[in-house]
């Protein structure tokens, strides 16, 4: 049987967004893959040098959109390093609820579009079901369902609404007994079973040197997670467990997800207890007017010629839930970011594909692109 | 890890080419060293001061000249590490990353296709974002974004 | 290769209850809930942001979960009142994807035309930085999300048009940012100042008045004025901060600067 | 279907009386211009594709009685294509999610272009995707349409300015719906398709 490449995508089910897997089949047989990206290079680096610091947060959302506040969250956390601001202590544990919700809502997108490619169509059903009570529970405070604009350098936009605690608690109740559901759907069935177990294989000291991070990497047995590890925001005041499996395979990514979901649980009620008994500003004072948007920045040449800005570089790294997400901002006495430079964790997860895909058959590339989570928007950016 | 733990250790494996080792927030330092110390410098970075994961890799264009830098994180100390070289402005060039961390790999590409700094020896240098055969470097300071409203748009079938 | 899977693993599954009894049991009891589905929307009929709606959506086992709340905040299409309006640009500047153009309305007198945001909805983000920056809460955003259009050109609302979706009296987003507490303010480069009246003529708020400096009073490191001199002096309570001043003078005197 | 009762009494009502929380939306607006349509389609951008076009349309000119049957049937099953591009895309799954279903409206999405007569753009089109989209387009049979979802598809949206972003995807092919909205909420989606299906309604498959 002679060796043919066949390429899937940029149109197909299995890619869950605009990417081209070529394979080299020999038969079933998968001998060589070549991910080939950029089909939404959208030069979101470049664009954010034309836009002030706060006008950056829109193409944030846009830059990960099943994750967009967690983007939001990185990137401020950079640009308030780069520029010297920092902020309320209640617009972190905001932002830190926020990215929860985040990981939540991410998570169980990925169920339902992961579990349906495997064939099964009602996990979708009822994944997308309960994500949109948490984009509910975002659209009550932030004011958008998948594109926020909420977060600012500084703070947050605005404070969580009245009552907003006690709704979010009642997701909370709604959604911890679904995990359950959904692992009986999954892990009950043998079917599901059969198809995910010993496939995809990557071994923990191969994800590192290939830069495999997040939920992969921790399925492999690491412990690596940046909540832990070098806590940022304020992580290092809640408690959790990092969920880990050891299978290093797609049941293992599986297992993880749906442990995280649970720790993400536990974090919010956390969260959300310290909310109502703290209130407070959630937007710093003193903020510079020439940080841009809402404040206004009309007159900018003849402001510029009369001021000494502060220069700066900041560095900021957050575990999205896809994995090691990192930005950093060059602020060299502009209006604008110098330049802006992300780290997306898929991209690395991607650029992997060859060592976790090579050898199994055709028919095992939807489970393990779907265990991966690629989000097409954060790797081309 | 500190910036003194960074420089004993780095003297105690004998890394050549290093310029400065200097503070920096969130990481525990920012090792400068040049470029043409690279291919040494890297191995050393990796197994004597235990780094072995690398996060990214990304150019910044000076005008003036080039900077690349590395972001590589240590599981044990839990930190990270930055690592920054200046290169030429001509001609920015620096021996590839990817024969020490293979990480390196796809985002070595990345910074040679926006930011067009050469990675010599790089296995695999070719567009990944942009088509094959785009002529320019975006994230260099020269290159200005358009308006796209004066945009002549021109269909082509294939 | 981690290719050849171990079956010996799979064989100690549940056997054949398992494989087909199990599952089928567990889908046909999910089937069975699915006969109803109280979380479905018929949407043209039923509105999530119907005021009805407050409290009553459910979900799958019938407990309520207010949802209908959500709608306060929600950033829709935009909705302007011309009356309000001052034309002070602060929209369009904050307007990170410049999508708003600023567009000669009747009302106006001839030497300042009154001038209103037209918004692009093919370019607009709704990120609402325009509403946030609005000094009179004239801009603001609805909660109506529905346009649809055949035609690009029915993308672009002119101020009318915004009008008229002030009018129909849409639910608006009632969240107002205070403006922070040590803003900057314009000050004066009184050296450079030429008293040409530009920057009082074209505030929006009228905030900027000339004062006359006494007559025979040389200005530091000038020769004696023969005629009048003016000075702009302007009301820091007033001021929207919108900058019009600054753009419009000739010799860049003016300048963003905090009180000392 | 259990809905809750007030809903029940509105079902009653007519389509186009359709009352929103702030008075009348109406889903059909009477702006759609036969003629414009026709021009728009009428582009000379695909020949082959227009020659088809005008073949069928004379085809079915001819069978007149036949005709408002193909019209019917066409409008109340169109078959999206699936295919997610950006941010878009998360909200069309939504939108065939539990809580929309717009499976409701005949609306069921399909993975290859030739079951397909409906282009759901869903999301930032670049140039790199450009001549692919083009490709899908022409592979699909005809009648078919073209809804530019979300502002990223209708005229570049937030990253117009870039160099790899095409500004608008009509510059590609011809468009039928735009549905504004950054990205648009489900049930603005579902609002353009039964605005596609009216506009169909009135033109004809």
């Amino acid at each position: 049987m002679s060796e043919m490449w066949i390429n899937m995508g940029p149109q197909h089910p299995m890619t869950h967004g605009l990417w081209n897997l070529r394979v080299r089949i020999d038969g079933e047989r998968i001998l060589d893959v070549d991910p080939e990206m950029g089909y939404l290079h959208r030069g979101i680096e470049k664009i954010s040098e034309d836009r002030h610091y706060n006008e950056v947060i829109t193409l944030m959302d846009r830059t990960c959109y099943v994750a967009g506040i967690a983007w939001e969250h990185l990137y401020v956390q950079a640009a308030e390093k780069a520029l010297g601001i920092a902020p309320t202590e209640r617009s972190d544990w905001i932002r830190m609820m926020s990215e929860e919700f985040q990981r939540l809502a991410s998570h169980i997108m990925w169920y339902a579009a992961f579990v349906q490619d495997l064939g099964l169509m009602s996990p979708f059903l009822y994944g997308m079901r309960d994500r949109d009570l948490i984009l509910d529970l975002f659209q009550s405070y932030t004011g958008g369902r998948l594109t926020y604009e909420y977060m600012r350098v500084g703070g947050v936009r605005n404070d969580v609404p009245e009552g907003f605690t006690h709704r979010a608690r009642e997701v909370l109740d709604w959604l911890e007994p679904r995990f359950v559901e959904y692992d009986r759907l999954c892990m009950g069935s043998d079917i599901f079973r059969r198809r995910c177990d010993d496939l995809g294989v990557l071994k923990a000291n191969d994800c590192v040197r290939l830069g495999v991070t997040g939920p992969m990497l921790r399925s492999a047995g690491s412990k690596r997670d940046l909540r832990k590890d070098r806590p940022y925001s304020r992580y290092s005041q809640v408690e959790f467990d990092v969920a880990t499996a050891d299978s290093a395979d797609v049941t293992g990514r599986y297992l993880v997800r749906m442990e995280e979901m649970r720790q993400s649980v536990r974090i919010l009620r956390q969260v959300l207890d310290w909310l109502d008994s703290h209130p407070g500003p959630v937007l710093a004072d003193h903020l510079p007017r020439w940080l841009g948007a809402p404040y206004a920045p009309i007159g900018r040449e003849a402001y510029l010629l009369k001021r000494n800005y502060p220069k700066g570089v900041g560095l900021s790294a957050i575990e999205e839930p896809h994995g090691e997400a990192c930005a950093y901002v060059v602020n060299e006495g502009g209006e604008h970011p110098y330049r802006v430079k992300f780290r997306s964790p898929v991209f690395a997860n991607l650029s992997a594909a060859h060592h976790y895909l090579v050898g199994y058959h055709v028919a095992d590339i939807p489970p393990i692109m779907g265990s991966v989570d690629v989000c097409v928007g954060e790797v081309d950016r | 890890m500190n910036p003194e733990d960074v420089r004993t250790k780095l003297a105690a494996a004998g890394a050549p080419g290093i310029i400065s080792i200097e503070p920096f927030e969130g990481v525990a330092a920012r090792v400068k060293f040049d470029p043409t110390a690279a291919t040494a410098l890297f191995p050393i970075v990796r197994d004597a001061l235990g780094f072995p994961h690398l996060s990214m890799v990304g150019g910044i264009d000076w005008v003036e000249r080039y900077e690349v830098f590395y972001l590589v994180w240590s599981d044990p100390a839990k930190t990270y590490l930055l690592l920054s070289a200046d290169l030429d402005a001509k001609a920015p060039h620096i021996e590839t990353a990817s024969a020490c961390w293979p990480s390196a790999n796809w985002h070595e590409r990345e910074a040679w296709e926006l930011v067009g700094i050469q990675f010599d020896h790089h296995p695999d240098l070719r567009h990944l974002l942009m088509p094959d055969g785009y002529q320019f470097h975006p994230l260099q300071r020269a290159f200005k974004l358009h308006e796209p409203e004066d945009l002549e748009v021109k269909v082509r079938h294939v | 290769m981690a290719a050849e899977v171990d079956t010996k693993k799979r064989a100690q599954g549940e056997g054949d209850q398992g494989l087909i009894v199990k599952p089928m049991y567990t889908a046909a009891r999910q089937f069975m809930k699915s006969l109803v589905r109280p979380s479905t929307i018929v949407y043209p009929f039923e509105r999530l942001e119907d005021p009805k709606f407050r409290g009553e959506v459910r979900v799958a086992s019938g407990k309520p979960i207010g949802v209908g709340e959500v709608w306060d905040n929600y950033r829709g299409v935009h909705a302007l009142n011309i009356n309000t309006c001052i034309s002070c640009n602060l929209c369009a500047f904050s307007c990170p994807d410049l999508c708003i153009d600023m567009v000669t309305v009747p009302g106006g007198d001839p030497k300042h035309p009154k001038k209103c945001p037209e918004i692009d909805y093919g370019k607009c983000s709704y990120c609402g930085f325009c509403s946030d920056a609005c000094p009179e809460g004239c801009l603001t955003m609805t909660t109506r999300y529905e346009l649809s259009v055949t035609k690009r050109s029915d993308m672009v609302y002119s101020p009318q048009k915004m009008f008229d979706q002030f009018q129909r009296k849409l639910p608006m987003n009632p969240i107002r940012l205070a403006r922070p507490a040590n803003e900057d303010a314009i000050l004066l480069d009184a050296p450079l100042c030429i008293g040409c009246n530009a920057c009082s003529r074209d505030c929006p708020t009228n905030c900027i008045t000339m004062l006359d400096i006494p007559k025979g009073t040389p200005k530091p490191g000038e020769k004696p004025a023969k005629r009048i001199w003016k000075e702009p002096v302007i009301n820091d309570s007033d001021c929207v901060r919108c900058g019009t001043c600054i753009s419009v003078c000739p010799k860049e005197c003016l300048f963003w600067g905090t009180h000392t | 279907m259990s809905t809750p009762g007030p809903a029940v009494a509105s079902v009653a009502k007519p389509a186009a009386a359709v009352v929103g929380p702030g008075g009348e939306l109406p889903i059909v607006s009477s702006d759609v211009s036969f003629v414009e349509i026709e021009t728009l389609r009428s582009r000379e951008f695909i020949p082959e594709a227009k020659e088809a076009l005008s073949a069928l349309v004379k085809e079915q000119a001819e069978g007149k009685l036949i005709r408002p049957v193909f019209n019917w049937a066409g409008r109340n099953s169109l078959f999206p294509l699936h295919w997610g591009l950006a941010c878009c895309a998360i909200e069309f799954a939504a939108a065939f999610g539990a809580r929309w279903d717009a499976e409701r409206f005949g609306v069921v999405p399909r993975s290859s272009p030739r079951q397909c007569d409906l282009l759901i753009v869903n999301g930032t089109v670049t140039w790199k995707v450009a001549h692919k989209l083009i490709a899908l387009y022409e592979q699909m049979p005809e009648p078919k349409w073209v809804i530019a979802m979300g502002n990223c598809a209708t005229g570049g949206g937030p990253f117009r300015t870039a160099y790899s972003v095409v500004p608008g995807v009509d510059k590609l092919v011809p468009v039928d719906v735009y549905i504004a909205g950054c990205p648009p909420r489900p049930e603005a989606l579902l609002d353009g398709i039964l605005r596609l299906e009216a506009l169909i309604r009135e033109r004809g498959a």
